[in-house]
């Protein structure tokens, strides 16, 4: 699903953040990418969503059935920002701009916009300014937008950073729930929560280097 | 109805003059005039371009050379007025009541008064460098503003700066009563100013509308076209003294070269 | 004093009684000045888009020229475009001198370099993650520039409004390739200039005064669309 | 085409052989919009400030005014002081008719509305936790205010230049109250226009490109000092 | 020290987000501010700080024994914002700003500055625009410019939410430091960690109400 080879990437003069010499994932575990402030964790999901092109070596992914290539693969792989950023509008309005670009319409379309909102706590605001929202709300209607998509692989930076704990128990069901229903995801936090338990898969940056360890999946909660 | 292109002086336009005269030739004639109102120097240059189908403009020496070089032809002289110099009422440099020109010219020198100039190679330019030239003086003394504007906005800086201008009768009429001004010196032959009008060579264009701007031409030294200009009265004041058929004077046009 | 009170009471009366030949001359400027509007918006948000998001060498030269681009007199594009389109110029075939369309053509030049300009100022000001999140959650590259520009509708209208006013209130190009010929090419700004050379201040400052009242419906208007904008503390 | 091509030649020439005459006029545009600039400057700068950042009944309407006052004619600002100005106005006794002061005068009457409508434009843009953050820490009012002013500098610096362009192209009110009077008030684009009126337009477009080089050259020392600004990539 | 009365607050035409019909801190514990996202602890700091005017109802803090005054007391009170703003220049150049606009000068104030860097671990990125830091750099960041100008009340929102471990511990140990120096610190957190813990008073937002609960100070660590 994802073949990385010899993948190295730095800033200005300073020397390759880390390098990747091979990392080949078939996209089934859940894996939870750890490293200490600045090690590089939010580089490495922009490289792998396209949003940065890699100092040097080569990045493929094969999505549903498609020949090998590198990234963005915009609509099927989906990177949520560690700051989102919302557009200024409301909050429904965010949502219905995805409806708008991906050509969905009609009634079940809003009925799905209203199921989402009510889903991540968001319902009493959908006509507040997106940019008003407090800091949880922002990351939840973040995740709102993500949800909605249904891609094919998700990257999720530090997704629960300022969310309350209910929230983080919701988020960790949805992302159980996509994740069974066939999603790859990459998620990224410094906290353990119920998010990361469930994770069985666990990519360390470290001194520049990426480690990989697996572990038996855990049991559905 | 066909379009000719007339570029004309903005004295003639701003006067009134052709609003006056165009609408009783438009009624006679099949032909409608639009009127591009620019100063001399450019209205003989969008004529040499065959921008225009034909100018009316008042520079002697400036119109010979342009139908001597074939841009033009059929050149007619169709009226005149004159020049007139004009100061500040209380008049400092004491030149009111001559009709010398030249000696007054050489007095607002002498007197280092404020004088305004064209400064714009206009006709009125040109028959005032002649002036300055009569009166044996350059024209750097202290008093000495070129202003390079049109006459109007000459007439309106001379007042403002209660300075002396050479300004052709025209315009001065024209806004007289918004002016700070009087007339100080009038009636000097040297201070005549002749108009003429003259075809673009239609040779050197395809697709000019010559046929109408000799209708023109032909129409405005006619007889009708003559006693029209005649009988213009801007605030109950003659402008412009028909002259078609009376010869530019030789004298004037070798004195502006 | 008293002169001033007299002409703007003039002026207002003249202003009141609205009469066909008023009209008309304010139909060419809108027309004219809208026209050219709309014709240089496109190419601009791509350019400025291009000049904002895209390294490319010699960017920041472009940058540079699009600004000074802004400071070209009015007269010189009359005087340029005159010597193109004249009978004698390499396109004086076109037969363009002295129309609404090469006056439209004037204007055009000298709005794109001020929309540009403020609409590069406005892009380049514009968090990089819109496009991104944009692009990730399936916008088409059209979609994302149009989310873009309502993101920054605030710099984009004022944008607008610059260059609008830029080109109804110049009189240099609309005179040279216009030739401000009545019923044809004659515009509020050109009549302006005509009535303040012939000394007629009063009908000037009428049409100066049309001009504002017609400028401020069409901001009033724009207001609306562009909203409120954020409210605001004290510290 | 041929005339095309010698004139621009002959304008190249001219440009060349700089000459005391051609270097007065450029001296006289250049202070007289340079100075005007900086005076509207600071005033340009609070009232953008207000309303960007403060809200009071009216705001709305005045923004829209502002904007309004971009599409003010020159020729109108010209007419309008030198009515004021004349022996026969209120500030006649001044005696500033045809002086560079007046000059100044109507520039700044024409940079401040493009200044003020730019400047809030980007001011609205800008994130509001900017002033709290610095009143927050210790900065006292006016240093927060130049704090905003380098966040901005990118909308600050377009704004310069589109108010600086506006200013040192236009003609309508420079020749109205400053006369074009050769050694005393005559400007580049007062030159231009008369040279134009003249029919001499191989002189008019030399004295155009003089104006265009020296503007590129004060966009290239502005260009240094906003840096390069963000880069950026594809999606 | 600080003493509310009635104080309620809202936006739009909704209700109050909650009222405080009395509250007085005398600013000796350490406060921790807990509430589901979007109950209203944003909102309460920032009224604090007078970044906010409320609905209704007075507050006034009376420092370094001047007379009681409402905020906002620049200079002297300190609010970190949940998603910190940092100014567009390097990062060193942000803690240069705090220097010029608090008068300081010379050898003196530039050794305190790198002292400060090397502390927060952003001795490496001094020269680097603020504005690339990665997301836990960014609030390292925001709280050096806390620390450099040592204010007399520090309000802190959610200043662990994207830190790793050791910063967390790091932080924790600089506010108890502070702490005991006599800085009146209230704090926000969603996930309890080595600093909520040094906490020993505990404000609840719940139901739009506050609520305020004391225990024993913990022994330093
Ligand atoms: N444009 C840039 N220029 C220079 N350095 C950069 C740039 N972008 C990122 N960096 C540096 O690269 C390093 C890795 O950044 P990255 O954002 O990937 O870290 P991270 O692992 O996500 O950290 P955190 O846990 O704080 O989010 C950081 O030290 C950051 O300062
Ligand atoms: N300008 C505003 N207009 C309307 N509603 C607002 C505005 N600002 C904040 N709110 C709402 O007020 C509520 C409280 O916001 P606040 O930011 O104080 O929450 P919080 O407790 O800090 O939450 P979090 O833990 O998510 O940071 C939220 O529901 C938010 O959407
Ligand atoms: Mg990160
Ligand atoms: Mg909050």
């Amino acid at each position: 699903m994802l073949e990385v080879c010899h993948l190295a990437h730095g800033f200005g003069r300073q020397p390759a953040l880390w390098e990747i010499p091979h990392l080949r994932w078939r996209g089934e575990s859940l894996v939870h990418l750890q490293g200490d402030n600045g090690s590089g964790k939010t580089t490495l999901m922009r490289l792998l969503a396209g949003l940065e092109v890699p100092r040097q070596g080569t990045l493929r992914w094969s999505l549903d059935d498609a020949p090998a290539q590198p990234p963005p693969c915009p609509g099927r792989l989906l990177y949520l920002h560690q700051q989102p950023y919302l557009f200024d509008t409301t909050v429904a309005g965010n949502l219905h701009y995805i409806a708008r670009w991906n050509g969905w319409r009609g009634e079940a379309m809003r009925r799905r916009i209203d199921e989402m909102l009510e889903r991540c706590g968001l319902a009493e605001h959908a006509r507040q300014r997106a940019r008003s929202l407090s800091g949880g709300e922002r990351m939840r209607l973040a995740l709102a937008r993500a949800w909605l998509l249904s891609p094919r692989v998700l990257l999720l930076d530090e997704p629960t950073a300022s969310l309350d704990r209910q929230a983080v128990r919701d988020v960790a069901a949805l992302v159980g729930a996509l994740h069974a229903s066939g999603c790859a995801v990459v998620l990224s936090a410094h906290q353990p929560s119920e998010l990361t338990e469930r994770c069985d898969e666990h990519w360390y940056i470290a001194h520049q280097r990426l480690g990989v360890e697996t572990r038996e999946a855990p049991l559905p909660a | 109805a066909d379009t000719v292109r007339l570029a004309t002086t903005t004295s003639t336009y701003n006067s009134g003059l052709l609003d006056y005269l165009l609408p009783k030739f438009e009624a006679d004639h099949p032909y409608q005039i639009q009127v591009i109102p620019v100063g001399t120097g450019k209205a003989l240059r969008l004529g040499r371009d065959g921008d225009v189908d034909l100018v009316l403009t008042h520079a002697p020496a400036a119109e010979k050379a342009f139908v001597d070089a074939g841009y033009g032809v059929e050149p007619h002289g169709v009226m005149y007025n004159d020049f007139v110099i004009v100061g500040p009422t209380d008049d400092p440099a004491g030149i009111a009541g001559g009709n010398d020109a030249t000696q007054a010219f050489a007095t607002l020198a002498e007197d280092e008064a404020l004088f305004v100039s064209r400064g714009d190679d206009s006709g009125t330019d040109k028959k005032e460098k002649i002036l300055w030239e009569q009166a044996g003086v350059t024209p750097d003394f202290d008093g000495f503003r070129a202003a390079g504007q049109g006459m109007g906005e000459v007439l309106r800086m001379a007042s403002e700066l209660q300075g002396y201008t050479l300004t052709d009768r025209g315009t001065w009429l024209a806004m007289q009563d918004k002016l700070d001004l009087e007339i100080m010196v009038e009636g000097d032959t040297q201070l005549f100013n002749p108009y003429q009008v003259i075809l673009v060579n239609p040779e050197r264009y395809d697709g000019l509308d010559t046929e109408g701007a000799r209708a023109l031409a032909e129409w405005l030294i006619s007889d009708e076209g003559q006693s029209l200009i005649d009988g213009f009265r801007l605030n109950g004041k003659v402008l412009f003294h028909a002259s078609a058929g009376e010869d530019v004077d030789p004298e004037s046009v070798a004195n502006q070269e | 004093m008293n002169e001033l009170m007299v002409t703007t009471g003039e002026a207002l009366r003249l202003l009141v009684s609205f009469d066909p030949a008023l009209w008309e001359i304010i139909g060419v400027s809108f027309r004219v000045s809208l026209t050219a509007i709309l014709v240089s918006l496109p190419p601009s948000l791509l350019l400025a888009l291009l000049l904002a998001r895209v390294s490319f060498p010699g960017r920041w030269l472009a940058i540079s020229v699009v600004n000074t681009l802004m400071a070209v007199p009015t007269v010189v594009v009359g005087l340029v475009l005159f010597m193109l389109l004249s009978r004698s110029g390499p396109l004086g075939e076109l037969r363009l001198l002295f129309t609404q369309r090469a006056m439209i053509i004037g204007q055009i030049l000298l709005a794109m370099p001020i929309l540009t300009a403020m609409l590069h100022s406005t892009f380049q000001s514009l968090d990089q993650r819109a496009w991104e999140t944009a692009r990730l959650l399936g916008a088409s590259w059209f979609q994302a520039l149009w989310m873009l520009i309502r993101e920054a509708r605030f710099g984009v209208i004022a944008a607008l409004l610059a260059a609008f006013g830029r080109i109804i209130a110049e009189v240099g190009s609309a005179v040279m390739i216009g030739g401000n010929i009545e019923h044809f090419t004659r515009t509020i700004t050109t009549a302006i200039a005509l009535e303040t050379l012939k000394g007629e201040f009063a009908q000037g400052l009428a049409l100066g005064l049309v001009l504002l009242l017609l400028a401020l419906l069409l901001n009033v208007l724009l207001g609306v669309m562009r909203g409120r904008g954020q409210q605001t503390v004290s510290v």
